[in-house]
């Protein structure tokens, strides 16, 4: 199970707290990175269902005026769409470990 | 439009075995639809079978019956070619008949 | 048995003859010529289904309470597979049967089917049945006026009211 | 403030994704053998599984299971797909408005002939499942195409799967470089793990079939695809291939790709393969 370690301290590492309150710059800097990988995960015809529904939690939170929460949420689109695209890589070998011969 | 009642009555002996697959949602009106509103209750509340002008057997269900519901009973006193009539009605008042001969 | 080659028919065939041994069985009960029964009354039992506990469906119903027998064989799965679809069925060695019913407990309404039987009629009914959650299943049997009833528990994973 | 996180999640992923690819590169690119993957395949499940008998694995997870067993074999007295397959066949019937009908698409006439579905098409160079051949004979009828999640699609498999029930799968290779491109890649997209539940198709369906995810028994793989379409109790309704792939996919937080996606062909076409010889028991009920 040495793989899924890998994931899980990619997930954590997307919730570290917030230093100071953030502005719009900072979310939409966020959102563009998160909706970036995003669209890589996507393109690997990798994407996971919690990527999307957090990025989309992301822009409704901006759209209500919470830039911390939507920050937050950005940065929690982006590691889960990082580790998406982990997991498409070394998944390209990996299942082979799996397969009954 | 096909009957939304399958039945199968097979006569062995003096004794004929019933079984009906009757097509109803049989929505309990505690469910909600994906919109969040309420499917209204739409169930079948009384289910009759007649053999030879008599009922041999009468159902009344509550909005617990599966949807698509299934009864299987057996009667005596009917003889193969004999007719059966099923026939159902629900809360909404709608309601189908349909005739099966014993085989 | 499902895997049978050949057309509808025969599949249907080969599982019918099962059914109907099983329940021929019940045919040779001496069936003297009963009186006309005190059938639960004919309308459609609207009080009854209103009620959400057990005891009290019972009691608009047949407006007495019932015994354990085991006379009443209630068959009902261990765990069901899925809570709105299980299979369920009474057969009973009782005499002059006029009514069988089912209760799941913890259905929002208790009642869940009620059937009623003229003479002739043999005393037994299968029929599927949805259960929002594990839960004590009752069949009552109306055999001469009097109650007799049967309970098996049955394990829900799944609720059955979809939703 | 977030950039010293994001900085140590970006190095993390870039260091690992490096170490996984340097890792050396061992396994040459051995030949596709469907012949040796399927019986490696079968006699994986058949010795998993000794006192299953070999044709009761397509009966998913009724061959694992007794008390489900016996409920399931109550319901297959007057199985609730019933009204699905007698419409399936109705509509099979029924001529379009050019006055043909979907038996002038199939060998013989559409009967009888599910067992021989996916195939490789040699001119397409791709397989074709019977949902996609059903949906071209429409569009080749002036038809408009049905959805392949719903019911209508669902109950004419249904119908066809039942006029083959009993025959056992008959899935053919032919010698063709991409014939076994689509099959490795079939067997690929089964192995593979997706979704943020790092679940692949193997995960439940190999090395957990028996056993409870939730409140749902697994179906072993050997033969799943052999009852498709399948009645779902908890869809209260027919459901297609399609459906159940993109609802395994959504159930592991993968996002589904379209039904009849190249992925979803060959995985069929993969999982068809591995399971010749069992028979066709679909439509299935389960629950």
């Amino acid at each position: 199970m040495k793989r899924s370690l890998p994931l899980a301290m990619l997930l954590a590492l997307g919730l570290a707290s917030a230093a100071r309150a953030a502005n719009e710059a900072d979310y939409k800097a966020a959102y563009a990175t998160a909706e970036a990988a995003s669209k890589e995960a996507a393109g690997l015809r990798n994407q996971w269902t919690v990527t999307v529904s957090t990025l989309a939690a992301a822009k409704k939170a901006a759209d209500g005026g919470d830039f911390d929460r939507a920050t937050a949420a950005a940065r929690e689109a982006e590691a889960l769409a990082k580790a998406s695209i982990f997991q498409a890589a070394s998944e390209k070998e990996a299942w082979k470990a799996m397969e009954i011969r | 439009m096909a009957s939304s009642i399958r039945v199968r009555a097979t006569s062995n002996g003096d004794i004929t075995e019933v079984q009906a697959l009757i097509q109803h949602p049989m929505d309990t009106g505690l469910v909600k639809d994906s919109k969040g509103e309420l499917i209204p209750a739409h169930f079948i509340q009384e289910l009759k079978f007649e053999c030879n002008g008599k009922d041999v057997f009468v159902a009344d269900w509550g909005t617990a019956v599966s949807k698509d519901p299934y009864v299987k009973f057996s009667f005596k006193g009917a003889k193969k070619g004999d007719d059966l009539k099923i026939s159902w009605t629900d809360n909404k008042g709608a309601s189908d008949t349909t005739t099966a001969k014993i085989s | 048995m499902t895997t049978t080659t050949g057309a509808l028919a025969t599949r249907r065939l080969i599982l019918q003859g099962a059914a109907s041994v099983a329940l021929l069985g019940l045919g040779n009960l001496p069936f003297a010529a009963a009186p006309a029964r005190a059938a639960a009354n004919d309308k459609y039992p609207e009080e009854a289904f209103k009620q959400k506990h057990e005891a009290d469906a019972i009691k608009a119903l047949y407006g007495k309470t019932a015994e354990p027998s085991d006379k009443v064989k209630l068959d009902a799965p261990e765990i069901a597979e899925n809570g709105g679809v299980v299979p369920v069925s009474v057969t009973t060695t009782l005499d002059k049967v006029s009514s069988i019913s089912f209760f799941v407990t913890e259905n929002p309404y208790a009642l869940a089917a009620s059937y009623k039987f003229a003479d002739g009629t043999i005393p037994g009914v299968a029929n599927r049945l949805k259960m929002a959650k594990t839960t004590k299943l009752v069949a009552i049997v109306e055999a001469d006026g009097k109650l007799y009833s049967a309970t098996k528990e049955v394990k829900v994973t799944v609720g059955g009211c979809g939703g | 403030m977030k950039t010293r996180s994001a900085l140590l999640l970006g190095s993390l992923s870039a260091a690992l994704v490096a170490f996984a690819l340097t890792s050396p590169r061992v396994v040459a690119a051995d030949k596709v053998d469907p012949v040796a993957d399927a019986k490696a395949f079968q006699n994986f499940f058949f010795q998993k599984f000794p006192d299953v008998k070999h044709e009761d694995f397509v009966n998913g997870p009724y061959s694992m299971n007794a008390d489900m067993k016996r409920q399931w074999q109550e319901k297959e007295e007057f199985p609730p797909y019933e009204f699905a397959l007698d419409a399936g066949k109705e509509m099979f019937a029924t001529p379009f408005k050019n006055g043909k009908t979907y038996a002038d698409c199939f060998p013989n006439g559409g009967v009888g002939i599910r067992q021989n579905y996916p195939y490789f098409d040699e001119k397409e160079g791709k397989v074709v499942t019977l949902e996609l051949a059903l949906n071209r004979c429409r569009e080749a009828n002036g038809e408009a195409p049905y959805s392949y999640v719903k019911d209508e699609m669902a109950s004419l498999t249904a119908y066809m799967a039942f006029t083959s029930r009993g025959k056992p799968m008959d899935i053919k290779i032919p010698d063709d470089p991409r014939a076994l491109a689509a099959f490795e890649n079939g067997k690929r997209y089964f192995y593979t793990r997706r979704g943020q539940m790092n679940f692949s198709c193997a995960s439940c369906h190999v090395q957990s079939p028996g056993e409870r995810i939730r409140a749902e028994v697994l179906a072993p793989a050997l033969g799943i695809l052999n009852a498709m379409p399948i009645y779902r109790s908890e869809w209260s309704g027919m459901g297609t291939t399609s459906r159940r792939f993109v609802t395994c996919n959504s159930q592991t937080r993968a996002v589904p790709l379209e039904p009849q996606a190249d992925e979803y062909r060959d995985v069929e076409y993969f999982l068809s393969y591995v399971a010749n010889g069992l028979p066709i028991s679909g439509p299935g009920a389960r629950p």
